[in-house]
C-alpha cells in the first residue's frame, strides 16, 4: 500500500491523456478570460512528456518527476509552465531516495508542491488561479489519511475538493495571470488552471488507488 | 488571414532563420533552445543584459541586440513568453563574468519563466538581477492584480540600460537605472484593427469599420474602451492626457517622446500622431528633449499606436544618446 | 477608411508639421512651398541630391534627407507628383556651387515636373543633372511605352548617391553612378491587401480574402497579376524568379537583397521573406553582400511587400556602406 | 476682328467653368485608365488660376497666360500640370507685346503651343493624349484659316476637330503617361486629357468666335 514507480508514470500518463482530451475545453475555458491557450499549453507539454518518460524505464520516482518538470518547463512557456513545473520539480525533491512512497509520503510531498506553487506565483486561495482546486485537495487528503482513513479514499476526496475549488473560482474576480487585467470581467467564468490542476487530482486517484 | 507566411506552427523559427541570413555579421542565432544574441558576446567584464518575451513584436526584442543594447533575446512562440532554458542558455553564452541583467515585461508568464531562469543561473554562480517593467496605464496597478503591462517603456530601458552597460556601470547601478526609466515612463495604446495570431487563423478581436479600441495590450487584448473613431488630435488629447495624468507629466518636465506604430500603421500616420503629441505637450509646459518615432514594439499586424513618455534626468539623456548598433535601433555607430 | 489622420485634404501638411517638430534638429521643413531640407544646407562645394514625388511613400523621400544621402525632398500630394515652384525652391535651397542632381521616379508627371524645374533652375545658373529611375520588372519597357516605373532601387541609389556626393564625387561621376546603380538593380512588388488614398476614402482596388496582387506599383495601382495567396517561399521564388531572369542575375554576382515592406506588414514576415530569398539566391550561386530589411517606399498602408536586387561593384559597397545620417536610415554616424 | 485682352481672360473664365462642371467626368474617365483625378487636378488648379486673373486687371495678354501657366504649373502637378503649364507658356511667349491677336496670330500661336506640349511630353498623335485632341484642332485652325474662312467658322472647325480627336482616342493603346501601364487594357476608353483639351477648344471658340 503505496505508490510504485509504476503508479507514478501512470499518473503521468493518465494526466496527458486527459489533458489531450480535454485540450479544446481547457482553451475554451481560458478564452473567456485569458488568451486561449491554455489546453493547446498544457498538451503541448504533456505530449513533450511522454516520450520522456518512456525513454526512463529502470529510474525511480524522483528522477521521474524531475523529468516530467523539467520537459514542462521547457515546452509550455507561459504562466502555466513554470507552475506545473515548480509542482514537478517538489514532487521530485520530496520523494528523493525513496523507491516507494508512502501514503504519508504522497500527501506531505504535495503539500510541499503546491506550497512550491503558491511561492512560485504568490497566488493565495479566492485569486482564481490552479491553487483554488491544489490547495484544498492536498488539505482534504492530509486531513482523511490523518483520520486514518485509506489512501483509495482519501485520493478520492482530494479529488473531490479539486473539483470543487474548481467550481467555486466560477464567481470570482481573478487577481492573478492574464485574467486579472479584465477586472470585474472575469467573474462567471470557471477557471482554466484550476480546471486542469482537477484534471491531474483525478489522474492521481486512478493511478495510485487502484494499486491499493 | 492573409500573412506572407509559409506554416502558422513555424513563424518563430523562420523569422529566426532570416534573422540569421540577415544579420550573420553582428548577430548569432540560436535554435534549440531559441535566443539571439550578439556575435562578440560575452563581453569580458560587462554586465551583460538578457530580454525576451513572446514573439509577434518585432523587433522588439531580438532587433535590439547588439552593442550598447542587448546582449542577447529570448522569443518565445507568437505572443507566447519564453521558457526558463532558453533564458538561462542565454544568460550563460552572454555572462561576462559581471552579472547579468533580466529586463521582463510586466506579464506573469514572462515573470516566472525569467525568475526560474534566474533561480536556474544563480545555482550556476551568475549574479543576475530582474527589473520588471509596468508603464502601461491603461491597466489599473494594484497590490491585488498582476499588476499593469509592460509595453513602450521596455525599449527605452533597453537602449539606456545597455548603454550603462557599455559604460561600464556595474549590475546593481545598471538595475538601478531600469528601474529608474521603468518608473519614470508611462505608455498608452489604442488600435484601429486587431491583429491576428498565425496559429489562431482569425483575428482576436472583432472591431466595426467605425470603431476603435483605446488602452489596449501588445498582445491584441481588448482595451479600456472602444469607441467611435476620431480624428487624430483628439485620440492623442485622450492617451497624452491619461499618460500625463498619470505620474503626472509637469510644467518643466524633460521628456523624450516615443510614438510606436503598432506593425500596419504606416510612418505617415506616426508623423500626423507626432505632431499632435508635441502640441498637447508645448501647451502644458513639457519640453520634448528627445524622440522615437517608427514601430519598434508592434503586435503583428495590428494597426494603431502607442504614445511613451519618459522623464528624463541627464544620465539618461546621455545614455540615450550614446552608440546603439542593432539592426532595430542605431546611431553613433 | 480607419486612419490616424485628422483632415484627409491636410495629411501631406500634418505630416510634414510633424517631421518639422520631430527632427528641426537636423532638417528643415518649408510649407510653402512643400520641401524638407538637411538643415546645414547648402553645403559649398557638394553636389547637391534632390528627389520627390507623391506623399505616402514614408520614409520615402523625406526620411532619406540628411548627410550622407539627400540634400531636400519634394512631397505632393498622396500619390501626386510634385509641382515645378517646389522643386526649383528646393533646388535653389542646397545648391552648393557644384551642380544638383536630381532623382527622378519614371511616372510621367514626376519626369514633366522635374524637367519644368530643371529648365527653371538652368535658366538661374544652377547646373542641374537629372537621373530616372525605372528598375519594376513588372512592367513591360519599351520604346512606345512610359516604360518601367521607378520603385526600390530610388532607395539605394539616394544613399549610394548621397555617398558618393558627400566624398567630393563631381555632379557627372555622380550621375553616372546613379545611372548604373538604376541599370544594376531590379525590382518587383506584391500587395496582399489594397491601400486607401486618404482623399478617395475607399480602398483602391478590392481583393478578395484568399486573393493577392503580383506585380504591383507604389501607388494602388494593380498588378501583372491576380493570383490566390500562397505561401511566402512560392511568392518569393515567383517574384525573386522575375528578377533575377531580367537582369539577369548570374552565379558568382554580388547583390544588396533589399526586402521591403508596403506600410501595413509587420517585420517577423519581412524576415521569413527574407529566409526565403536568401535560400533562393544561394541556390543559384548569388552572393548577398549587402541587405536591408524593413519599410522604407511604402504605399500607405497596404500588406505585401517587394523584392529589390542590385548588382553590386566595389565603388557602390563603398559608399553604401558610408556614413549616413537620416531620419529613415542611419549609420556610422 | 482679333483676340482682346477681355476675349482671352474670357477663354479662361470658361475653361475653369467647364472644368468644373466636367470635374466628375474627367475624374471617371481617370479611373478607368489612370488614377482617377484629372478632374480633381485641373479644377484645383483653375480655382486656383482665377482670383489671380482676375487680380490682373489691365495687363497684357501674355501676362495673363503666363500667369494661367505659373500657376497652373504650382497647383496642378501629375503630369496635365506641366502639360497645361506648357501649352499656356508658350502662348504667353508668343503673344508677347500684342495688345490684341489677329486670328493669324493666335493660329500660329496655338500651334507653337501644341508643338511644346509635344516636345514636353514626347507624345505623337495615337498615343492616347491631349495631343489628340489639340493637335487636330491646331491644324484645322491653320487650314481653315488659309482657305480663307472667317475666324468664327475656323474656331468651330478646331473645337469639332478637338472632339473627334478625343473621341478617336477611345479604340487606341496607350502609349504615353499613366495609362500605358495598362496595355492592351487602356482600349475602350476616351482618354481624360484629350476630353479637357477638347473642353479648352469648346470654351476658346465660345470665347473668340463671339467678339468677331
Ligand atoms: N500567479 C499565479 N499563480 C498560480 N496560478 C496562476 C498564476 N497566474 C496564472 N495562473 C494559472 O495559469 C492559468 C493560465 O495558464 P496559461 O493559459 O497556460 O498561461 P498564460 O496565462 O501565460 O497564457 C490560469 O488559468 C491560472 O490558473
Ligand atoms: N506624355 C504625355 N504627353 C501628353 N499628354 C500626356 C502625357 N502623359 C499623360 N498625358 C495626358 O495627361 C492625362 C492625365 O492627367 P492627370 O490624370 O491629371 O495626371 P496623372 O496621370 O499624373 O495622374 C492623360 O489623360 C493624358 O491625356
Ligand atoms: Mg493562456
Ligand atoms: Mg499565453
Ligand atoms: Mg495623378
Ligand atoms: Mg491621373
Amino acid at each position: 500500500m503505496g505508490v510504485t514507480y509504476e503508479q507514478a508514470t501512470a499518473l503521468i500518463s493518465n494526466f496527458a491523456a486527459a489533458v489531450a482530451t480535454n485540450k479544446e475545453y481547457l482553451t475554451e475555458l481560458d478564452s473567456a478570460i485569458g488568451d486561449g491557450d491554455h489546453g493547446i499549453n498544457m498538451d503541448r507539454g504533456m505530449r513533450a512528456v511522454m516520450p520522456k518518460v518512456e525513454a526512463l524505464s529502470g529510474a525511480d520516482i524522483s528522477t521521474l518527476f524531475r523529468t516530467v518538470a523539467m520537459t514542462l518547463i521547457s515546452t509550455v512557456g507561459g504562466a502555466s509552465g513554470p507552475l506545473y513545473g515548480t509542482l514537478f520539480l517538489q514532487l521530485g525533491t520530496s520523494s528523493k531516495g525513496k523507491a516507494e512512497l508512502t501514503p504519508g509520503d504522497w500527501s506531505e510531498a504535495l503539500a510541499a508542491a503546491v506550497a512550491a506553487v503558491q511561492s512560485r506565483g504568490k497566488a493565495v486561495p479566492q485569486d482564481k488561479t490552479m491553487v483554488d482546486a491544489l490547495l484544498p485537495a492536498s488539505q482534504a487528503l492530509a486531513a482523511r489519511l490523518a483520520a486514518g482513513d485509506d489512501f483509495a479514499s482519501s485520493l478520492a476526496a482530494a479529488e473531490g475538493a479539486a473539483h470543487q475549488g474548481a467550481l467555486e473560482t466560477i464567481p470570482l474576480v481573478a487577481r492573478r495571470g492574464r485574467a486579472s487585467y479584465l477586472g470585474e470581467r472575469s467573474a462567471g467564468h470557471q477557471d482554466p488552471g484550476a480546471t486542469s490542476s482537477w484534471l491531474l487530482m483525478t489522474a492521481t486517484r486512478e493511478a495510485f488507488a487502484e494499486g491499493k | 488571414m492573409k500573412k506572407l507566411i509559409n506554416n502558422p506552427e513555424n513563424v518563430v523559427r523562420e523569422e529566426l532563420e532570416g534573422i540569421a541570413a540577415a544579420h550573420s555579421d553582428r548577430l548569432r542565432v540560436s535554435l534549440d533552445p531559441y535566443y539571439v544574441m550578439r556575435s562578440d558576446a560575452p563581453v569580458n567584464g560587462k554586465v551583460a543584459i538578457v530580454s525576451g518575451g513572446g514573439s509577434g513584436h518585432e523587433p522588439m526584442h531580438g532587433g535590439f541586440v547588439g552593442p550598447g543594447m542587448l546582449d542577447a533575446a529570448c522569443p518565445g512562440e507568437v505572443f507566447t513568453s519564453p521558457t526558463p532554458d532558453q533564458i538561462l542558455a542565454a544568460t550563460k553564452a552572454v555572462s561576462g563574468g559581471s552579472g547579468v541583467l533580466h529586463i521582463v515585461k510586466n506579464y506573469t508568464g514572462d515573470i516566472l519563466n525569467f525568475e526560474m531562469a534566474a533561480d536556474l543561473a544563480k545555482e550556476e554562480g551568475i549574479e543576475v538581477e530582474a527589473v520588471v517593467t509596468n508603464d502601461d496605464v491603461a491597466v489599473q496597478d494594484s497590490l491585488y492584480t498582476a499588476g499593469r503591462r509592460g509595453v513602450g517603456v521596455t525599449v527605452l530601458a533597453e537602449k539606456i540600460c545597455g548603454a550603462a552597460a557599455e559604460a561600464g556601470r556595474n549590475l546593481s547601478q545598471v538595475a538601478e537605472l531600469c528601474r529608474r526609466v521603468n518608473s519614470e515612463g508611462r505608455t498608452m495604446g489604442m488600435a484601429l484593427t486587431s491583429c491576428t495570431v498565425p496559429a489562431a487563423g482569425k483575428p482576436t478581436f472583432e472591431l466595426g469599420d467605425d470603431e476603435m479600441e483605446i488602452g489596449i495590450g501588445i498582445h491584441g487584448e481588448p482595451g479600456r474602451q472602444r469607441r467611435k473613431v476620431a480624428p487624430a488630435d483628439e485620440i492623442v488629447d485622450l492617451m497624452a492626457t491619461a499618460i500625463t495624468d498619470d505620474l503626472p507629466f509637469r510644467s518643466g518636465d524633460r521628456v523624450l517622446a516615443f510614438v510606436n506604430g503598432m506593425g500596419g500603421t504606416p510612418l505617415i500616420e506616426l508623423y500626423i500622431v507626432y505632431r499632435a503629441l508635441a502640441r498637447f505637450l508645448g501647451g502644458r509646459g513639457i519640453s520634448i528633449q528627445r524622440n522615437l518615432i517608427g514601430s519598434y514594439i508592434t503586435s503583428l499586424e495590428m494597426a494603431g499606436c502607442s504614445i511613451t513618455l519618459l522623464r528624463l534626468d541627464d544620465e539618461m539623456l546621455g545614455y540615450w544618446d550614446a552608440p546603439v548598433n542593432t539592426p532595430g535601433l542605431r546611431w553613433g555607430a
